[in-house]
């Protein structure tokens, strides 16, 4: 059970081995991974629409989607007939080569990203050495994506919606690459697999104090990055419409959408990879580990969306450069103490406590400094 | 299994052909901002010409500091300068058969030398030569070329400074 | 190397002489910048390329990473340059930011 | 040596970059924004004092091998140290400068001085390519500072164009380099390409590599950026340019020259015989149309980059002696010319020749100064000039370049012209008005230090001789 996706794609580089000679097998071997990736990308993103909906409904005490199907479940499938049947249009102005462009450009990085998630046991697509490197580095490439999105529009609320997004996916960026610092410390490597293999036996790096905070900053800074709510300014409604996508209909606008939920997808899937101990757990075959706390961590998401008000600019920078980065420059140095306190061995009281010491009072200590300008109450004598 | 190998070849070469093309676009597509992604498509095959020779960690570092850093700085730069949807302003300026003829005579002047020479020092042949790994070049990141590393961030920070100061617009105060 | 070392060589002086042209037919300041940046990366392919065949291939590897950094640093101080004289000059193009002459 | 036996041998550059920060913050608590001024100058006397006390005799690697401390270091860490202090002196009196940037930009000054000291002990292509680098980014920065002035941005955007494009050349050479030794240390590299099978591709790199270097010691044909820089920078800025990076841009050359290109000797002299010459004849033709003091210096310090690549063409030791002998005696009355220059222009408002009659009669010490340091530029005995020249010249002669060497006496004749037109102006044309020029104190302070050198270098000039003879030969 646990290897059973291992062990149909070895079935199937087995079958082209008989037929066709053996380099045919490697390409079978890597169109397979291709095609399992390309496929779960767009089903993950159709049934999340239908989860984020389901979920906020139950939140505000609503039923959600229940006509199309058994409890909606194939509501995805109609919303899918529905943007692909809608009418694209194209601003008279726009800049139409960067128009087509975009949507294509911000969905590619977000499915690349997913070649270097460690599904389960043995089920990591390409097991690149420097695959937390490609992540930062692939999903930066979003940037461009949403700058093509603003700038062919040529729509002032894309504009600056455009601008805003990327001003703040550039400063979210830096602590959560941060934030990702002591885990590499702590395992050595920049491979996934070896991040999660590091984890085994429950020494998930969460259950340490700087791995506790840098699943905190990581988890916070990859909400801020795929532009979902408390952090969605750069599509905020009620002040520039829709931000970037505003001029965007039809299956180019779904195409956004699917961005924004496979990289919510891939942000928890790499919370749980980095901090969570990745497919590790017991009696239940690994994937299903990897999917329950992938999902766990959606669910924080959504729940996030349905319970926090919007952020304002300036807090949201705000946090990012004063409070999250900060924390996450201490936390670095706290995996050090934690590293030669220890002494190999994963909980000693010594190595557990400084370092959460150490982190609380920088915790604390952030907070005063970044306290908020509280204007004194002000008093209308002549009011009474 | 040379079947593979050559498939890998054409696609080497198919890379710098792309690039190539697109650095063409980058510096001769009169609208700036397609200019732009021209440049950061060339930056991504560069990448993957890195990534075909060995240098993985070199290729990732090309596109997470060039494609997502400057690229993201020239493009705000352009939106910052530019206004929307102007096109009617000349991109280049009178000297492009000059500056092709100084280019070409640059090609082929270095070019026949560097076919010409067979002596790059290069190693036994019998044995391939250790790919070097993001450990070994952490490693010496930290040891051998730590020096260089720290004046690096020296230098980094100094021109923070000074591009902050020149950048920034006073407030009448 | 999969594929000759001479033709990424040759691939990386198309692509300088590329920025040549660039740099001195580009009316734009930030024009200027793009190709100035494709100059430096033709230079990196040679690093990368060269430390495949050499003696000490850290050295080149290191050279270019430094290189990437350097250029970051170049291009954040140009373009803030780029921004400063657009705010007084409202123009960014070469020719006309022409005060100074002999 | 490891990095941390080093550190005790780096700390006058730790003292530098711990004062440069220190200065950066010190504008946070002064309210009085020349005092800023004053602790940035006393790192630099701090740092000074910290060289001579822990001065070396023979030469050390510091930190592997990026970092090499010989004597060629240890006078240009001194030099570089005197000129970052006197541009210092010049900005606390300087007016246009804002008073709101103070901290930042004496902190990059103090930065752009370990950056210079950095290019002086550089042997190895990736510390050259990252010390020329640095004092370039900043000085792109410094030239720029005068927020509201159009002139300084459009100087700033030039000689970022101009700087970038040559170090991408450099580079270039420098990659070829690489390829063809395998290795960046410049020491090491003679041996692999005395036995190179294309020494065309040699000189190829070679000559790129030129273009990088010649750019910072503003060499014809990579001038161009020069006298618009110098005119549109701060005028402390154009002090420290015309002689920081360039007097280090030799240095640089001679590590280069002397560690690789050794055995290619006899292909690359006549190429720099004739970059000197052109250089020479450039810079002192143009210069004599020019109405503008900065833009006249500008073109005569061109020039004078040609007279100094005259030892670097013979490269005998008694040429390179020559070169540093002659750098270091530039490096005073180039700074003390730009001393009269902000004194004259804080009072008068502008830097045209004009401006400059009769300068004589309202403060006699600039104008007397100003003399000097023309003649000695002209190199007139018994100043510093003089000794350079002589040195020089004697160079070219005992190696029978006789051609360049009556190339370069044209030059001079045609160099003695415009400076004694200045000369004329300040001496001779009335005065428009009859006010006495100020000259605050740390002008004075300049004047005494430049003015000493200029003097005493020339009047015994022995103690620089036999130093820089004890600096041969280059390790």
């Amino acid at each position: 059970m646990d290897q059973m996706f291992v062990n149909i794609k070895a079935a199937l580089v087995g079958l082209s081995d008989k037929v066709f000679p053996d380099w045919v097998g490697v390409l079978v071997s890597i169109a397979v991974s291709i095609v399992a990736i390309a496929l779960l990308g767009p089903l993950i993103m159709m049934y999340l629409t239908l989860i984020e909906r389901k979920v906020v409904a139950r939140m505000q005490n609503r039923i959600g989607p229940n006509r199309v199907g058994k409890y909606g479940l194939l509501q995805p499938l109609a919303d899918g007939v529905k943007m692909l049947i809608k009418e694209d249009i194209v601003p008279r102005n726009a800049d139409k080569v960067l128009h087509l462009l975009a949507p294509i450009l911000i969905v590619a990085p977000a499915l690349l990203v997913f070649a270097v998630l460690p599904f389960g046991r043995n089920m990591t697509a390409v097991d690149l050495n420097v695959g937390i490197l490609f992540f930062a580095a692939i999903s930066s490439i979003g940037t461009i994506g949403i700058f093509m999105a603003a700038w062919g529009s040529n729509n002032k609320f894309s504009v600056l919606g455009g601008m805003r997004s990327v001003a703040q996916m550039i400063s979210y960026e830096i602590p959560m690459v941060m934030s990702v610092v002591p885990v590499l410390l702590a395992v050595g490597s920049l491979s996934t697999n070896a991040i999660v293999e590091a984890q085994a036996d429950w020494h998930w790096f969460v259950f340490t104090p700087w791995g506790f905070l840098g699943c905190v900053i990581f988890f916070l800074c990859g909400v801020a990055e795929c532009n979902r709510s408390p952090f969605d300014l750069a599509e905020a409604e009620s002040e520039i419409i829709a931000g970037f996508h505003t001029e965007y209909s039809g299956m180019k606008f779904a195409l956004f959408y699917m961005a924004e939920f496979m990289s919510a997808f891939t942000i928890s899937g790499m919370t749980t990879t980095l901090f969570l101990g990745g497919w590790q757990g017991p009696l239940l075959p690994s994937w299903l580990w990897f999917f329950l706390k992938t999902y766990g961590l959606i669910f924080i998401m959504l729940w996030f969306r349905a319970t926090l008000p919007r952020l304002r600019v300036d807090q949201l920078m705000a946090l990012a450069w004063k409070f999250l980065l900060p924390l996450s420059l201490v936390n670095i140095v706290a995996t050090c103490i934690w590293h030669f306190l220890s002494d190999e061995a994963f909980f000693t009281p010594a190595a557990f406590l400084v370092p959460l010491a150490l982190l609380v009072f920088s915790y604390w200590g952030l907070m005063k400094l970044n306290q908020p300008y509280m204007p004194e109450k002000r008093v209308y004598p002549l009011v009474d | 299994m040379p079947q593979l190998e050559f498939l890998i070849k054409c696609g080497v070469y198919g890379l710098m052909g792309l690039g190539i093309i697109a650095a063409v676009g980058a510096v001769l597509l009169p609208n700036l901002f397609h200019a732009g992604l021209a440049l950061a498509f060339v930056l991504v095959t560069i990448a993957g010409i890195f990534m075909s020779v060995g240098a993985e960690f070199l290729g990732m570092v090309q596109i997470l500091l060039y494609v997502g850093g400057v690229m993201t700085l020239i493009i705000y730069t352009i939106m910052l300068t530019g206004r929307l949807g102007a096109k009617d302003v000349r991109a280049q300026n009178r000297q492009g058969i000059f500056a092709a003829i100084a280019a070409g005579f640059f090609v082929c002047w270095i070019g026949p030398l560097i076919l010409k020479t067979g002596a790059w020092p290069q190693r036994e042949s019998d044995s391939a030569p250790p790919l070097l790994s993001v450990e070994d070049l952490g490693m010496s990141l930290m040891t051998e070329y730590v020096f260089p590393f720290e004046v690096l961030g020296v230098l980094l920070f100094a021109v923070l400074i000074g591009a902050i100061v020149i950048a920034r617009q006073d407030r009448p105060s | 190397m999969i594929i000759p070392l001479e033709h990424v060589l040759l691939f990386s002086l198309i692509l300088f002489a590329i920025g040549m042209v660039g740099v001195l037919t580009r009316r734009n300041a930030i024009g200027i910048l793009i190709s100035i940046e494709l100059l430096l990366n033709a230079v990196n392919v040679n690093l990368v390329c060269f430390s495949r065949v050499s003696e000490d291939p850290m050295a080149g590897q290191m050279f270019a990473f430094f290189v990437i950094a350097l250029a970051a640093a170049a291009a954040a101080v140009g373009l803030a340059i780029v921004v400063a004289i657009y705010r007084t000059r409202n123009t960014v193009q070469t020719d006309e930011i022409q005060l100074l002459k002999w | 040596m490891t990095t941390v036996e080093s550190l005790s041998h780096f700390a006058p550059e730790i003292v530098l970059l711990v004062g440069a920060v220190g200065v950066l913050f010190s504008d946070l608590v002064f309210r009085d924004k020349r005092l800023i001024g004053y602790s940035a100058l006393g790192v630099i006397v701090v740092s000074l004092i910290l060289i001579k006390a822990l001065s070396v005799s023979e030469p050390l690697s510091l930190f592997g091998d990026f970092f090499l401390l010989d004597k060629l270091t240890q006078l240009f860490r001194v030099a570089a140290l005197a000129i970052v202090g006197i541009a210092i002196l010049l900005s606390l009196v300087y007016s246009p400068l804002s008073k709101l940037y103070m901290g930042e930009y004496y902190a990059l000054l103090l930065f752009s001085a370990f950056g210079l000291i950095l290019m002086s002990a550089a042997t190895n292509l990736l510390m050259i390519f990252l010390a020329i680098e640095f004092v370039s980014l900043i000085s792109y920065v410094l030239v720029g500072f005068l927020k509201a002035d159009k002139f300084s941005k459009e100087a700033s955007l030039k000689y970022l164009l101009f700087g970038s494009v040559c170090s991408a050349f450099m580079l270039y050479g420098m990659s070829l380099l690489y390829g063809l030794t395998g290795t960046l240390k410049v020491t090491e590299m003679s041996t692999a390409l005395a036995s190179a099978q294309q020494p065309s591709l040699v000189l190829t790199a070679l000559v790129m590599i030129f273009a990088g270097l010649g750019f910072k010691i503003s060499m014809a044909p990579f001038h161009m950026w020069a006298p618009d820089v110098y005119e549109g920078a701060p005028t402390p800025v154009t002090a420290f340019l015309t002689v920081g990076p360039k007097a280090l841009g030799f240095v640089v050359l001679i590590r280069v020259l002397s560690g690789a290109f050794t055995p290619f000797f006899d292909n690359w002299t006549p190429l720099i015989l004739v970059l000197s010459m052109i250089t020479m004849t450039v810079g002192n033709v143009i210069a004599l149309s020019q109405t503008n003091i900065k833009r006249l210096i500008a073109y005569s310090s061109i020039a004078q980059a040609g007279y100094i690549l005259m030892g670097i063409a013979t490269f005998t030791d008694l040429g390179i002696q020559a070169v540093l002998v002659y750098a270091v005696v530039y490096a005073f009355t180039n700074l003390g010319l730009f001393v009269v220059v902000v004194a004259t222009s804080e009072k008068v408002g502008s830097d045209e020749i004009k401006d400059y009659a009769g300068l004589a009669r309202r403060s006699p010490l600039l104008a007397g100064s100003m003399l000097v340091f023309f003649l000695s530029l002209a190199g007139i005995p018994p100043l510093a000039g003089f000794i350079g020249k002589y040195l020089v010249f004697a160079a070219v002669i005992k190696e029978g370049y006789y051609v360049l060497a009556v190339v370069a006496a044209l030059n001079s004749v045609v160099a003695a012209a415009y400076y004694f037109k200045v000369i004329k102006t300040v001496y001779l044309q009335p005065p428009r008005d009859e006010d006495a020029l100020p000259c605050p104190w740390p002008l004075r302070i300049a004047l005494g230090i430049t003015l000493a050198g200029t003097i005493l270098l020339g009047v015994m000039p022995n103690d620089l001789i036999e130093f820089v003879q004890s600096i041969l030969p280059l390790s």
